[in-house]
C-alpha cells in the first residue's frame, strides 16, 4: 500500500471521527437549548456571562486557528524551524484561552453558580465544559507533536499526522463559533 | 494557499465582530436579531470549511463533502427536533403563570 | 481509599454464588488445559493480539455466543417465572426479576446481535471487496476489546455489587436517577454500553472506510455484493448515531456522579429530554442490527434459486431509503408521553412510509425465486423462515406506528411480540443464515445439513409456538415485564403454551451446538476443498477456505504479485481497553484516583501507538 | 375462567374507536402480506430444483414490476396514513368528549407502586379504586410523585404516562356498567406489578351513594404518609381536606418561582 493511499485513508478516517465528535457536540447543543430556560429560581445567563470577556476568548482562538494554518504552511514548505515557531504560537494561544476558561469557571462556582444550581447550568458547564476538554486533548497533542518534530524531522510519517492535529485544531473553532453565538450572544438578545 | 487562511481569517474576524456588535448594542429586534446572528454564525462556519479545512477540493469521489452534508442534516435533526417536541411535550407542563393563578384558587367544573 | 466499594459487596444471594461458582469452574477448566497444552503462548500472539479482522471476526462471533448463552437463560428464567412460578411463594424476586429482563434485553440486542454482525462483517467484507485487511487493522482489534471490556461490565455484578440495573434495557429516568436508584446497578449497565458504544463506533468508522476506500479496481459502488451494500448503509446508522448514545450517557452518569439536573425530576431537569434522546440512538439502532441481514438474505436468496437478484438498483435505493428514513421516526416509541395529535401524526406516518422500501426489498428477495432452480439448503430455509415472520413482525410494526393504535398497546405484549418477531425472525435468522452460508469459508470444513435443517424447524416452530400467545395476550391487554399478575386474569394457560415454545427453541439451539461439534469432530470427511461449496457468486468464494492471512495473493482486478505489506500483531489494544474499563470501575465505585490511573494509562498506550513506526512487515510472495 | 380480549371487548366511548381502527388497519395490511407469503410459497413449490421448471437465470429486473409494486404499498400506506392523522385528532388524549351531561374530574396521582385518585368536587381520595357514572365524560388530570407510570384501563381508553412535575391529560367514557381493569404500563421500580386497581362504571345513583358511603366512613388523607413506598396496596377511600392537593403534588416538582 503506497504511503499516500494509507495517508488518504486515515485522513477520511479522522475526518468521519470528526463528524461523529460533532454529532455528539450536536446533543449538548440541544440539551442547551431545551434546559437553558430552566434556571431553577436561580441566576440565569445574562446575569452572568461578560459578553467583551468571551469577545476576547474567541478572538484568541481564531487567531490560533489562522496560525495553525501558518504551521502547517511551514510544514508543507518542509521548514522545521518555522513549523515549530507557529505550532508554539498555537500552543501558547490555546493554553490562555484555556486559562480564561477555567477563570470563567471559577467566578461561576465561586458565586455559587455550579453545575449542581440548575438544569441551565448543567447544561451550560457541560457544553462549554467539553470544548475545554478537547481543547486540552488538542494541546497535549500539539505538545507531543512539537517533541517529535523536534526530535525526528518532518518526516511523511509525522505530516501526515500533523495534518490531522490541524484539521482537529480548526474543527474545534468551528464548535466554538456556534457555542460563543448560541451560548453567550443569545443570553443578551 | 496562504491567501486562503489569511482570507479566511480576516473574514471570521468581521463576521464575529459584527455579530458581538449587533448584540451589545441591540440594534435590531429581538426576533431579527437571533436570525441575524445565527446566519452570520452560519456564514463564518462555511468560510471556515471552505478556507481552512478545504472542504469539497479532494481528488476522486468527495466522501469528505457527503460525510459532512450527512452529518450537517442528522445534527439539524437532532437539534430541532428536540427542541420541536420538548416544547410540544412542554406544553403541559405548568407554566409559572399557571401555577400562580392556580395557587389556591379551586377551580370547579 | 475504595470509594463505596466494600466487602459486602461480594456475593452473598444464590443466584450470584451459583453464577461465580460455575464463571469460575469455566474458567479454571480452561486455564488448566491452556497449561496443561501450554497453548499461553499460542493464544496470546495468533489470536489476543491479531490484528487480522479473520481472527478478530472468529474471536467476535465466539464471544456473542457465550453471551448468547447466557442472553437465553435470562429469557428462559423470565418466562418460566411467569408460565410457573406465577402466584407461588418461592418465585424471583421483583427486584432480581426486573434485574434480568433489562440485563437480557441489552445482552440480546447490543452484545449478541451486533457482535455476531461484526464478526461476520470483519471476516467476509474484506474477502468480498477484494481487500488484504480493513482500513484500520489497531483501531479494529482496540474495538474488539473495548467490545470484550462492555461485556465484562455487564457479567461483572455477580462478582462484585449483587445488583445490575432493574430500570428495562433504555432505563429512563427518573427511575435510573440518583433517586430511585441509588444502587451501582445502572452504573453497571451505563458503563457496559459506554464503553462497548465506543468500541462500535470504532468499528463503524473503520468498516466504513474499508469499503469507501479499499474496494477492488473495477468494483465499482453498484457491482458491490448485497452484503457489502447492507453493511455499508448499517456502518453508516452507527457513524451517525452512536455518537447520540455516548452522549445521552455522559449526561445520565454526570446525573449520577457528579449532581448535574438534567433528567433530575427537580431544579429544571428534564426526564422526558432523557426519553427523546434516547431514542434518537435507540431506533436507529434497530434498524443497524437489522439492515445487514436484508443484505444476507438477498444474496443467499439469489444463490439458492442460481439467479441474479431481481431489481439490484431498486434493492439499493431501498436500503438507501431506509437508513435515511430510520433517523426520522423515534417518537413512535413515546407517543403516549403527551405529545400533541399533530407532532404524533407526523411521526406515525414517517414510521409507515419506511414499510415501503421494505416492502420493496422483500418483495425483491422474492420475486428473486420466480423461475429459479430452488435447492433448500439450511441458508434458503431460513430465508423462508424470514418471509413467514417478518411479515406479520412488519405488519404489526406498522399497526403500532398509528398513534390511535399505539395508545392501547404501547408496552403491552403486543409490542414485546413485535419486537421480538422483528429482531428474532429478522436479525437472529439473518444471522443464522450468513453463518451457515460462510461457515465453510471461514473454518474449511461444511456442517452436517441435516442437522442443521432439523435446528431451523425446532427454531421456526417454537418461534410461533412461543411468540404467537404473546400477540394473543397483547389482544388481552396484558403489560409487559409483570413479575406477578393475578391469575384471575386467566394469562397462565398462554404463558406456559409460549414456555413449550421456548422449551423449542431451546432444542433448536442445542441442534446447533451438536452441529457444530458433530462438523469439527468429522472436519476431515467434509472438507471444503473447492472453496465456493454453494457454487456462489463473490469475490470470497474465489479464495481458498479458509482464506490465506493475506486474503488475496493478487488483487482481483490487477495482474501482477507485488510485495505488500501487513501490519504486525500488537497488545495495546488490549492494554487501552483496560485502561478504559478501570475509566468505568472507577466511575462506578467511585474509586476516583482508579478513573485518574486509567485515564492517563490510556493516553500514554495511545501515544506509544501512535509514535511507532514500524508497525507492518513486508510480504514477499514468489 | 372465560377469557377478556380487552382490546376486542371495548366498553368505552373511546375504546370502541380504536377497536374499530385496528380491525380496519389488520385488514388493509393483510391485503399486503397475504400476497407477499402465497407468492413466496408458491415460487418456493413451484420452481423447486427437482421439479425442472422454466429456468430464466438471466431475468433480474423489470421496472414496470417493481413501479406496480410501488404503486400498490404506497396506496396501501397512504389509506393506512389518512386514518392514523384523523383518528390522531379524533381519539387525541386531550381532546375532552361531548356529552350533553357534565363531565368529571378526577385528578390521578401515581405513587411509588399504588395510583391515588382524588375527586376535587367532593373532596374524597381512593386508593387503587375508581368509580364513576356511566355515559358520563371523564377529564383525567395525570400526575406522579415517583418514577414514570402510565395509567392505562384498556377497555375504556388508550394510555397516558403520568411524570414527575408534570399535568399530563386523559379523556375517558364508559358507555356501560361493569369493572374494568386498570394498571401501570410502564415500569417504575419494585412494586410495579402491584400498580394494579378497578375502575367501577356505575348507574349515577349508585356512584352518588358510594360518595356518600366514603364521606361518611373514611378517615381523612395523610398524604406524606401515603407516599411512603409501599406494594399491593388494598382499595381505600379517603377525606381530602386540603382543596389544592393535585397542584401542591404537581408544584413540588414545578419550577421554583423566578425570585431574583
Amino acid at each position: 500500500m503506497s504511503h499516500t493511499e494509507t495517508h488518504e485513508r486515515s485522513l477520511l478516517g479522522f475526518w468521519i471521527y470528526l463528524m461523529t465528535d460533532l454529532l455528539s457536540f450536536g446533543v449538548l447543543f440541544a440539551t442547551y437549548a431545551v434546559l437553558s430556560p430552566n434556571t431553577a429560581g436561580g441566576p440565569n445567563a445574562k446575569e452572568l456571562f461578560s459578553l467583551p470577556f468571551v469577545l476576547i476568548e474567541t478572538l484568541i482562538l481564531l487567531t490560533s486557528s489562522f496560525t495553525v494554518g501558518l504551521a502547517m504552511l511551514a510544514v508543507f514548505k518542509q521548514a522545521k524551524q518555522q513549523a515549530l515557531i507557529w505550532f508554539g504560537v498555537t500552543f501558547l494561544l490555546g493554553l490562555t484561552f484555556l486559562g480564561m476558561e477555567l477563570y470563567e469557571f471559577n467566578n461561576l462556582i465561586a458565586e455559587g453558580a455550579s453545575w449542581e444550581r440548575s438544569a441551565f447550568l448543567s447544561s451550560f458547564f457541560t457544553l462549554v465544559g467539553t470544548h475545554g476538554l478537547h481543547i486540552s486533548v488538542g494541546l497535549l497533542w500539539m505538545a507531543v507533536s512539537m517533541v517529535m518534530i523536534w526530535k525526528r524531522g518532518l518526516t511523511p510519517f509525522i505530516n501526515s499526522k500533523l495534518t490531522r492535529l490541524a484539521l482537529f485544531w480548526h474543527f474545534l473553532d468551528i464548535v466554538w463559533i456556534f457555542i460563543f453565538t448560541i451560548v453567550y450572544l443569545l443570553s443578551y438578545v | 494557499m496562504f491567501k486562503s487562511y489569511l482570507l479566511g481569517f480576516i473574514l471570521s474576524i468581521l463576521l464575529t465582530v459584527a455579530a458581538y456588535l449587533l448584540v451589545v448594542n441591540n440594534m435590531l429586534s429581538q426576533g431579527v436579531l437571533i436570525i441575524v446572528i445565527l446566519a452570520l454564525a452560519v456564514i463564518q462556519l462555511w468560510v471556515q470549511l471552505i478556507m481552512f479545512l478545504h472542504l469539497g477540493q479532494e481528488t476522486g469521489p468527495r466522501w469528505k463533502l457527503i460525510s459532512w452534508i450527512s452529518t450537517a442534516s442528522v445534527l439539524l435533526i437532532v437539534v430541532i427536533g428536540s427542541i420541536v417536541i420538548m416544547n410540544n411535550l412542554n406544553y403541559h407542563v405548568p407554566s409559572d403563570q399557571e401555577i400562580i393563578e392556580n395557587e389556591g384558587i379551586h377551580q370547579s367544573h | 481509599m475504595f470509594g463505596r466499594l466494600s466487602l459486602e459487596a461480594l456475593p452473598h444471594e444464590w443466584y450470584t454464588l451459583g453464577a461465580v461458582v460455575s464463571l469460575g469452574l469455566g474458567g479454571l477448566v480452561a486455564a488448566i488445559f491452556l497449561s496443561k497444552k501450554k497453548l499461553w503462548g499460542w493464544l496470546w500472539n495468533e489470536w489476543l493480539t491479531s490484528t487480522d479482522p479473520k481472527k478478530i471476526g472468529i474471536m467476535y462471533i465466539i464471544v456473542a455466543l457465550l453471551m448468547l448463552f447466557r442472553g437465553f437463560l435470562d429469557a428462559a428464567m423470565l418466562w418460566f417465572q411467569q408460565a410457573v412460578l406465577n402466584g407461588t411463594s418461592y418465585g424471583l424476586s421483583a427486584d432480581h426479576f426486573q434485574e434480568i429482563f433489562t440485563a437480557h434485553g441489552v445482552i440480546m440486542v447490543i452484545f449478541v446481535t451486533m457482535g455476531l454482525m461484526f464478526g461476520l462483517m470483519n471476516y467476509i467484507i474484506p474477502l468480498q471487496i477484494g481487500a488484504r485487511d480493513v482500513a484500520f487493522p489497531f483501531i479494529n482489534s482496540l474495538s474488539f476489546w473495548l467490545y470484550v471490556a462492555g461485556a465484562i461490565f455487564l457479567n461483572l455484578f455477580f462478582v462484585l455489587g449483587g445488583d445490575f440495573s432493574s430500570a428495562g434495557w433504555l432505563a429512563y429516568p427518573p427511575l435510573s436517577g440518583l433517586e430511585y436508584s441509588p444502587g451501582v446497578g445502572v452504573d453497571y449497565w451505563i458503563w457496559s454500553l459506554q464503553i462497548s458504544g465506543l468500541g462500535t463506533l470504532l468499528g463503524g468508522i473503520n468498516i466504513l472506510v474499508t469499503i469507501l476506500k479499499m474496494r477492488a479496481p473495477g468494483m465499482t459502488l453498484m457491482k458491490m455484493p448485497m452484503f457489502t451494500w447492507a453493511t455499508l448503509c448499517s456502518m453508516v446508522l452507527i457513524v451517525s448515531t452512536f455518537p447520540l448514545l455516548t452522549a445521552t450517557l455522559v449526561l445520565l452518569s454526570l446525573d449520577r456522579l457528579i449532581g448535574t439536573h438534567f433528567f433530575t425530576s427537580t431544579m429544571g431537569g428534564n426526564p422526558m429530554m432523557y426519553v427523546n434522546l434516547i431514542w434518537m440512538w435507540g431506533h436507529p439502532e434497530v434498524y443497524i442490527i437489522m439492515i445487514p441481514s436484508f443484505g444476507i438474505f438477498a444474496q443467499v436468496v439469489s444463490t439458492f434459486s442460481r439467479k441474479k437478484l431481481f431489481g439490484y438498483s431498486w434493492t439499493v435505493a431501498s436500503l438507501i431509503a431506509v437508513t435515511l428514513l430510520s433517523m426520522l421516526v423515534w417518537l413512535h416509541h413515546f407517543f403516549t408521553m403527551g405529545a400533541g395529535a399533530n407532532v404524533n401524526a407526523f411521526f406515525g406516518i414517517m414510521t409507515m412510509i419506511i414499510a415501503i422500501p421494505t416492502g420493496i426489498i422483500v418483495f425483491n428477495s422474492i420475486m428473486t425465486m420466480y423461475q429459479g432452480r430452488i435447492t433448500f439448503g439450511t441458508p434458503m430455509l431460513w430465508f423462508l423462515g424470514f418471509v413467514s415472520t417478518f411479515s406479520f413482525g412488519g405488519m404489526a410494526g406498522v399497526m403500532l406506528s398509528v398513534p390511535a393504535i399505539d395508545f392501547q398497546v404501547h408496552n403491552s405484549l403486543f409490542l414485546v411480540a413485535h419486537f421480538h418477531t422483528m429482531a428474532i425472525g429478522g436479525a437472529l435468522f439473518g444471522i443464522f443464515a450468513g453463518f451457515s452460508f460462510w461457515f465453510s469459508k471461514i473454518t474449511g470444513f461444511k456442517l452436517n445439513e441435516k442437522i442443521g435443517k432439523a435446528a431451523f424447524w425446532c427454531w421456526i416452530v417454537g418461534f410461533f409456538v412461543s411468540f404467537v400467545p404473546l400477540y394473543v395476550l397483547g389482544f388481552m391487554g396484558a403489560t409487559r415485564r409483570l413479575d406477578q399478575y393475578d391469575p384471575s386474569t386467566g394469562w397462565q394457560s398462554l404463558f406456559i403454551i409460549s414456555f413449550v415454545g421456548l422449551l423449542i427453541i431451546a432444542t433448536g439451539a442445542f441442534l446447533q451446538v451438536l452441529q457444530l461439534i458433530h462438523g469439527f469432530l468429522k472436519r476431515n470427511e467434509n472438507k471444503d476443498l473447492t472453496g465456493n461449496p454453494w457454487e456462489a457468486e463473490g469475490l470470497e468464494w474465489s479464495t481458498s477456505s479458509p482464506p490465506p492471512d493475506y486474503n488475496f495473493a493478487v488483487i482481483p482486478g490487477t495482474n501482477k504479485i507485488e510485495e505488500f505489506h501487513m501490519p504486525k500483531n500488537t497488545p495495546i489494544g488490549i492494554y487501552v481497553s483496560g485502561f478504559v474499563f478501570l475509566v468505568g470501575f472507577g466511575a462506578v465505585w467511585h474509586i476516583y484516583w482508579l478513573t485518574a490511573l486509567g485515564i492517563i494509562g490510556a493516553i500514554i498506550c495511545v501515544i506509544i501507538r501512535a509514535l511507532d513506526e514500524d508497525t507492518e512487515y513486508k510480504v514477499i510472495l514468489k | 375462567m372465560k377469557l377478556n380480549f380487552e382490546l376486542f371487548n371495548p366498553k368505552g366511548f373511546i375504546s370502541e374507536q380504536q377497536t374499530d381502527l385496528i380491525i380496519t388497519v389488520v385488514a388493509l395490511l393483510l391485503i399486503a402480506v397475504i400476497p407477499a407469503l402465497v407468492l413466496t410459497f408458491t415460487f418456493a413449490w413451484k420452481y423447486r430444483a427437482s421439479k425442472q421448471s422454466k429456468f430464466t437465470p438471466n431475468v433480474s429486473g423489470n421496472t414496470k414490476l417493481q413501479l406496480g409494486w410501488l404503486g400498490f404499498l404506497i396506496l396501501i400506506i397512504i389509506s393506512v396514513g389518512t386514518l392514523a392523522f384523523k383518528n390522531s385528532h379524533a381519539l387525541d388524549p386531550r381532546k375532552p368528549i361531548q356529552s350533553e351531561k357534565q363531565a368529571i374530574t378526577i385528578q390521578v396521582v401515581a405513587l411509588e407502586w399504588k395510583w391515588l385518585f382524588i375527586y376535587p368536587n367532593s373532596s374524597i381520595a381512593s386508593v387503587n379504586f375508581l368509580q364513576f357514572p356511566e355515559d358520563t365524560p371523564i377529564n383525567l388530570e395525570i400526575t406522579a410523585d415517583a418514577p414514570m407510570n402510565s395509567f392505562l384501563i384498556p377497555q375504556l381508553g388508550g394510555q397516558m404516562y403520568a411524570m414527575n412535575g408534570m399535568k399530563t391529560s386523559l379523556h375517558i367514557m364508559a358507555n356501560e356498567v361493569g369493572d374494568y381493569r386498570g394498571f401501570s404500563s410502564n415500569i417504575s421500580g419494585e412494586g410495579f406489578s402491584g400498580m394494579k386497581f378497578t375502575a367501577r362504571a356505575s348507574s349515577d345513583r349508585d356512584f352518588n351513594a358510594w360518595v356518600e358511603t366514603a364521606r361518611i366512613s373514611s378517615g381523612s388523607l395523610n398524604y406524606n404518609e401515603l407516599a411512603k413506598p409501599s406494594k399491593n396496596n388494598l382499595p381505600t377511600t379517603y377525606l381530602v381536606a386540603q382543596t389544592d392537593l393535585f397542584d401542591s403534588i404537581v408544584m413540588k416538582y414545578g419550577e421554583p418561582i423566578h425570585v431574583r
